[in-house]
């Protein structure tokens, strides 16, 4: 019972407490980048979601059982950053060849992901704070999912953005970084729920 | 008793005592012209195509052009006199310039013979008899949309009901109401030879509950008739228009830019099922109808008008003088002319004299209020539609349902923030079907 | 140490092993101009463009849905290379263009009503065909402003005036116009013909004062055969020189010439030589 | 041609006169009953806030369309509204400064910098409400005792909410025990408790304590058509419910909903800034998405997470989430068959 | 290409973070104090010079296909070696950084510059582009962090100036850094247009 809340909390409070974007600032680039439109939000986000599970799986593995063997633990950021490079090609190239469709609306954000700072962040941060193989797959889960959250919203909003008459200074940038401000204010309600 | 409804639309204030300008007013046959301007595109569809030529002497009831293809309709002469010229005038209601047939009234009140009926004849008509009528008389919908009649009737979708539109919802207008006053009975029969023309089994005839005399008089008549029903109204605008009255009073909605019939329903005026009656029985063909001369006037009223009198020839230099502002059709859906030196064309069943325009204030943001969508008969977000044309978004329009747009006017009246909201949606409609 | 060696290398091996197998096993074809303009982009992945890292964008420039200056932060050589890549070079024979307006209408142009309705020229142009007695002109309610993509055109005194600087000859303006009037012309040509009247002479002028009344002194006075008068005067820019001739002459100033941006009345030589500038100033036909 | 020329334009030709001057008149005066409630309780304090944050707002709404070079547009009486709004949120011992700081947020910051009325994604006074929370938590819940103006002592007595938000941090922490106590002192005086909150005599920001005064003002809006009632009803209706259950759950009496829905700013924020009509989905379902989700969410955060208050963030977040509400909850256009959503994912 | 250019467009004509708003997670995290950002800024040149020159030296060797995870391995490389030094020397920076620091190896800024500069130009140039963009970015981050430091805290690196009760706690959490951002960039946009217009007007 105490585990399972305590994994129910993991993903939970990726989804809106220490959300992914909004208060670890993980993946600002993607996030101001790819929000113009919902669309695109929405098949970045699930990307987003399906690598950090995955990168996480394979990091985590690589450095309980190769790392810490070995006491190489000092060599994490290198070999972590290497092996979601190549799990990202990996999964490109499977996708393209046979799951079309699927790569059509996720594939093309791939590439994006490597140098996405969510993915190699939240597999460090996995590592730093000491959870165990599931607890991690689990915080992945919910980081990604905030991230998808969050990324839609701001894109939904960004939209709306573009029709207004916003001072020209502002255009742009600026305004999306003011939104994101109080996006992230609204987030900080939920701080403490858990 | 039952008051039928729809979703959406608004009460215009002070509509009553518009209305009350001419309702009790008789209808006045001003005197004969001296020239009569016929423009050949009275008609939604193609210009009809003139049978007579210059210098031709013509009688009244005279076909002067005949129409051009279906979707067209025939033009008679109202008076005898001869045709002075045929050319491009551009007194014209659609504003655009148009060929007119011009006639010299020769005051010789010269008639061709009207083939007429009893009304027991009358009723032995076959469909197609009745149909052709319709076309040869050149009828067309005179609720405004000048919609060739015959092409409703033609169509092979069965036909399940025809309506009759009394409703008139415009705040001034009380030309339907004068026709269903002096001629319930021409209207009802107008109505059984329609049901005959179509095959449907049921007919109805629409009135608002602001005009509860007509009501109480339709149902006397009626009393015993199972055929046509009289169906009361809630007074609201736009109740009047087609698609709305039809999904009020058969909760069945006419589909995503088609016509009632694709619902096997016909919807026709008052004035059109009067028209065919006059048609059928005495065999007059449309040359004269009903309209209202209202607003800043001295004496406002009710006109039987030949079709092609000039605006000039029914009201005062007087009251042209005062105002500034000459509205042909309703305060909510019509348009100004900049000269009277327009003729009264089919489609036009008011002529509205202002001072002046409303005052609106200056346009300022949409404050997302949504009254324009709570009001919207068509259900559409007109802000929304606004918004996108004004930055030139217009691939997205048709998503938005653009086309539902039947330009009643609610939005633009309710705008606390005065956007001429239906401007922009007319604005991103032309753009569209320029593309 | 040595086991960090060998790690890496089993490690490296490994990936790449595994890399290189899929790539050889799951290959798709894909056109190889699209992977050069992927490889012309600065593969920095950072999402700046609006699209999902650099191949996205690469694949929206090859599929036309982006211009080849997609790419801020490669900037104007990312650009020119990838246009190269697409074909569309910079054809250095072609002048480059500017939009102008064949109207000069304005308060010369007598209105028939006044309109008080939307500032749409579309919905004008449906109402007795605009506001003025000439069917040709401005309405002057700024639909071309309104559409012009990179704020170029400003109202001035009812009539668009166009910002050289800003424009881009993009064409947009000329498919707003529902009268016809915006013209993509070479920059350096000075002297237009600002009317577009078909009307005949007589109810050209009546309708408005620098409507081309058809005279056919342009024709004349250009040595150059440059000018022509067909439904009004029109100028063959290949031919014409700017040496002003054809405004000097032509009665209705229909003809203008632009100076800097700035539209520039020619007076007429006659008055010159005459001295006394009063009837050519005063007359109207 | 004669001289004279007529006006052409477009139909329609007539107005219905309404205008967002006369709605944002009819909001101020809606919101008279609350001002007079509050000045009634917290005398000097109310009047200082309340004069701070309207003008201190009208000043900035004037000074930042100047900067702007925008038409001036002071006399709509938005800013007047929004000052009003955000001064009632604030408790009466509000710093002056800290209340100007306010009307700056919500006035340059989430209004102007969006382009004025009507283009704010967020609302101005929630917004400015929940800043000043986070960067000054300390003087933003100092509570004063009505008419006395002292300072409310956390450990002697406390605000109507505080009591029920101890109730809800004791049933979360599991310490059901500490729960029960801290219940038994609502329990003891529910009734009274309730008439003190209807009258409005308890400690609390200046607006929120008075449910009468609230409820006259609602009465209003509604009468003169201001507002969007499915946003209240499903609003309060949703919040209610939620707490219905959870004191099923905790078995915490009959009158515990009652009392946590009218404690706090539950009834100020549905009536005055939920309905904001520029933060508020357009269409009739989405508005009541929007209430629900205001419901659940304010009850929520009141319950669980450190803050004292949930009705700020919660209108926060679901004018965040409007966008995407207005966008899937479009009216269906007449004539047009639904398609369904469902076969295309 | 001359050198001034390459240093002018590396602090602000092309400023990484104000320009081309690139490397926006650190910026927008590690600028509560403005010893934290000092402390990124300089990481941030080293590992930049650094890959710069790494990369131009190798650039002629390294093949096209692979050059991108080359690149990234090179970073990945540099940044452990700089975690463990700052670890080691400044064992305070290194907690307050946090993850932030070893994430530099996915900045785009670094990415940037070796994709699009340090791969086409010579090891001088790269040196000195590196260090130019380096300290834009420092530059920039200082800006930041001076706002949300000073509003925050009332101090300017840790001098207390402001008295407390006008600390704003809410600039040092996330809402602040992005609403600091947005302001500046807003602020600058508004004069850089200025500028533009009076060009486009002579």
């Amino acid at each position: 019972m105490n585990n399972l809340s305590l994994y129910f909390g993991l993903v939970f409070s990726g989804i809106l407490i220490k959300n992914v974007l909004l208060s670890q600032f993980l993946g600002i680039c993607s996030f101001l980048g790819v929000s113009k439109k919902t669309s695109s939000a929405v098949g970045m986000g699930m990307a987003v979601t399906v690598v950090l599970v995955v990168a996480t799986i394979a990091s985590y593995a690589f450095y309980y059982l190769v790392q810490v063997p070995f006491h190489l633990e000092f060599l994490r950021t290198i070999s972590f950053i290497i092996i979601i490079a190549a799990i990202v090609q990996l999964i490109e190239v499977v996708m393209k060849k046979y799951m079309r469709g699927l790569y059509e609306s996720l594939g093309v954000y791939l590439p994006l992901i490597t140098t996405n700072c969510a993915v190699l962040g939240i597999a460090i941060l996995n590592i730093n704070n000491g959870y165990d193989f599931l607890g991690s797959i689990l915080y992945a889960l919910g980081s990604g999912l905030g991230f998808l959250l969050v990324i839609v919203l701001f894109s939904a909003i960004r939209e709306k953005l573009e029709l207004l008459d916003i001072p020209e200074a502002f255009k742009g940038l600026p305004i999306a970084l003011i939104t994101a401000a109080f996006m992230s204010l609204a987030f900080i309600g939920f701080g403490g729920i858990l | 008793m039952k008051k039928f409804s729809f979703k959406g639309g608004i009460h215009i204030h002070g509509s009553a005592a518009k209305k009350a300008l001419t309702t009790n007013s008789q209808i006045i046959i001003p005197k004969d012209p001296e020239y009569l301007y016929l423009p050949l595109n009275q008609q939604l569809g193609k210009p009809s195509v003139p049978v007579v030529e210059v210098g031709d002497q013509v009688k009244a009831g005279q076909l002067l052009a005949i129409k051009d293809g279906g979707f067209s309709a025939n033009i008679h002469s109202p008076i005898s006199g001869v045709i002075e010229h045929i050319d491009f005038f551009i007194n014209e209601p659609t504003g655009q310039l148009s060929k007119s047939i011009v006639i010299k009234n020769d005051f010789s009140n010269q008639e061709v013979e009207y083939i007429s009926r009893s009304t027991e004849d009358a009723m032995k008509l076959t469909a197609k008899n009745i149909v052709d009528i319709m076309e040869e008389s050149g009828l067309v919908g005179l609720g405004g949309a000048t919609f060739p009649t015959p092409i409703k009737y033609l169509g092979d979708k069965k036909c399940s009901a025809v309506i009759l539109n009394g409703i008139e919802c415009e705040p001034y207008n009380t030309a339907d109401y004068a026709i269903m006053k002096n001629h319930c009975k021409e209207v009802i029969r107008g109505l059984k030879y329609m049901l005959i023309a179509s095959g449907a089994p049921k007919g109805y005839i629409c009135i608002e509950d602001n005009k509860m005399d007509v009501y109480e008089t339709f149902r006397q008549t009626l009393s015993g008739d199972t055929d046509i029903q009289v169906a009361l109204f809630k007074e609201k605008y736009p109740q009047g228009a087609e698609k709305q009255l039809v999904s009020a009073l058969l909760n069945q909605e006419v589909t995503y830019g088609g016509l009632p019939i694709d619902i096997g329903v016909i919807v026709n005026n008052v004035g059109t099922a009067k028209a065919l009656c006059d048609a059928v029985e005495l065999g007059k063909p449309l040359t004269h109808h009903y309209l209202t001369i209202t607003g800043n006037v001295k004496s406002p009223s009710n006109y039987y008008v030949p079709i092609g009198i000039l605006f000039k020839d029914l009201i005062d230099d007087e009251d042209f003088d005062k105002n500034n502002v000459l509205l042909a059709g309703g305060l909510m859906m019509g348009k100004t002319m900049y000269t009277e030196m327009t003729p009264v064309t089919k489609g036009i069943n008011a002529i509205i004299l202002l001072e002046d325009l409303p005052k609106v204030g200056p346009e300022l943001q949409c404050v997302r209020c949504s009254s324009c969508i709570d009001n919207c008969p068509a259900f559409l977000s007109p802000t929304n539609l606004a918004q996108l044309v004004k930055n030139n978004k217009y691939d997205t329009l048709n998503e938005y349902g653009i086309v539902a747009c039947i330009e009643c006017g609610t939005c633009s009246y309710v705008c606390p923030s005065h956007i001429p909201l239906l401007d922009y949606i007319r604005h991103g409609k032309l753009e569209l079907r320029r593309r | 140490m040595l086991e960090t060696l060998i790690i890496f290398l089993i490690l490296g091996l490994l990936l790449g092993a595994i890399l290189t197998f899929a790539s050889v096993k799951f290959h798709v074809e894909t056109d190889p101009k699209l992977e050069e303009i992927i490889e012309a982009l600065p593969g920095a992945n950072c999402g700046a463009c609006g699209y999902p890292g650099c191949s996205g964008c690469g694949k929206a420039i090859f599929e036309g849905k982006a211009p080849v200056n997609s790419c801020p932060v490669g900037g104007s050589p990312t650009a020119i290379a990838i246009a190269g890549i697409m074909g569309i070079e910079a054809n250095s024979d072609q002048k480059p263009l500017v939009a102008r307006v064949k109207c000069n209408g304005a308060d010369n142009a007598k209105a028939i009503y006044e309109y008080s309705g939307a500032k749409s020229c579309l919905l004008a142009k449906n109402s007795f065909s605009g506001m003025k007695l000439c069917d040709f002109g401005c309405f002057g309610l700024g639909t071309c402003a309104v559409s012009c993509p990179f704020d170029a055109i400003e109202m001035v005194n009812g009539l668009p005036k166009v910002n050289a600087k800003k424009c881009t000859a993009c064409g947009i303006c000329v498919k707003a116009c529902p009268q016809f009037l915006m013209e993509l012309i070479p920059q350096d040509q000075k002297v237009l013909v600002n009317c577009n009247n078909t009307d005949k002479g007589k109810n050209a002028i009546s309708s408005c004062k620098v409507a081309c009344i058809k005279c056919k002194k342009c024709e004349k006075a250009c040595n150059f055969d440059a000018i022509h008068v067909g439904g009004v005067a029109v100028i063959d820019y290949t031919k014409c020189t700017n040496c002003r001739a054809c405004a000097e002459v032509c009665p209705t100033h229909a003809i203008l010439v632009y100076e800097k941006n700035n539209i520039v009345k020619v007076v007429a030589k006659v008055e010159e030589k005459s001295g006394c500038s009063g009837c050519s100033a005063n007359c109207e036909r | 041609m004669e001289n004279k020329m007529r006006k052409v334009t477009w139909s329609p030709f007539a107005h219905s006169g309404n205008s967002v001057n006369m709605a944002m008149l009819d909001v101020i005066i809606s919101l008279i009953p609350v001002i007079i409630a509050s000045v009634l309780f917290f005398r000097m304090g109310s009047v200082l806030v309340l004069l701070t944050t309207t003008a201190s707002a009208v000043a900035f709404e004037y000074i930042s369309r100047l900067v702007l070079k925008r038409y001036n547009s002071c006399q709509d009486l938005s800013a007047v509204v929004t000052g009003l709004i955000l001064g009632l949120t604030l408790p009466p011992s509000t710093p002056l400064i800290i209340a100007v700081l306010g009307s700056l947020i919500a006035i340059v910051v989430v209004k102007q910098l969006f382009g004025g009325i009507g283009n704010n994604v967020f609302n101005p006074a929630a917004a400015a409400r929940a800043f000043l929370l986070i960067a000054f938590s300390v003087p933003l819940t100092n509570w004063v005792n009505p008419m006395t103006s002292t300072y409310v002592d956390a450990t002697t007595s406390a605000t109507p909410l505080s009591l029920v938000k101890t109730v809800m941090m004791n049933i979360k922490t599991g310490d059901m025990e500490a729960a029960r106590t801290a219940y038994s002192v609502i329990e003891s005086n529910s009734w009274g408790l309730i008439k003190l909150l209807f009258t409005g005599e308890v400690a609390g920001s200046l607006g929120e304590t008075s449910a009468i005064a609230i409820i006259i003002g609602l009465i209003y809006l509604i009468v003169k058509k201001r507002i969007h009632t499915e946003i209240v009803t499903s609003y309060v209706g949703s919040a209610f419910l939620v707490t219905v259950i959870l004191s099923l759950v905790y078995d915490l009496g009959p009158l515990f909903p009652l009392i946590s829905i009218l404690a706090g700013s539950l009834l100020f924020g549905a009536v005055f800034m939920a309905t904001d009509w520029v933060t508020s989905p357009m269409t009739k379902k989405g508005r009541i998405i929007f209430g629900i989700g205001l419901g659940v969410l304010t009850i929520v955060i009141r319950t669980f997470s450190n803050f004292p208050e949930g009705v700020v963030f919660s209108i926060l977040i679901m004018n965040m989430v409007t966008p995407l509400i207005d966008r899937h909850t479009g009216n269906r256009i007449f004539g047009k068959v639904k398609v369904k959503s469902n076969e295309k994912k | 290409m001359k050198i001034s250019d390459i240093f002018k467009d590396g602090i602000y004509r092309k400023n990484a973070i104000l320009i081309m708003l690139l490397g926006m997670c650190p910026t927008l995290a590690v600028t509560t104090t403005l010893s934290n950002a000092i402390g990124m800024g300089i990481s941030v040149i080293v590992i930049l010079t650094l890959s710069n020159i790494s990369i131009s030296i190798m650039r002629k060797v390294i093949p096209a296909a692979v050059r991108i995870p080359a690149y990234i391995g090179i970073i990945a490389a540099l940044v452990t070696i700089i975690e463990m030094l700052i670890h080691a020397y400044v064992p305070t920076l290194y907690v307050s950084l946090g993850i932030y620091l070893p994430l530099i190896v996915v900045n785009c800024i670094i990415l940037e510059r070796a994709e699009s500069f340090a791969s086409k130009n010579n090891i001088l140039h790269s040196t000195i582009d590196g260090i130019a963009v380096g300290i834009g970015f420092t530059l920039a981050m200082l800006l930041i962090a001076f706002f949300r430091e000073l509003l925050g805290t009332g101090a300017i690196l840790g001098f207390t100036i402001l008295p407390a009760s006008t600390n704003m706690l809410i600039m040092i959490l996330p809402p602040g850094a992005f609403l600091t951002l947005g302001i500046i960039l807003g602020v600058m946009g508004h004069y850089s247009n200025k500028k533009k217009e009076e060009l486009e007007n002579e």
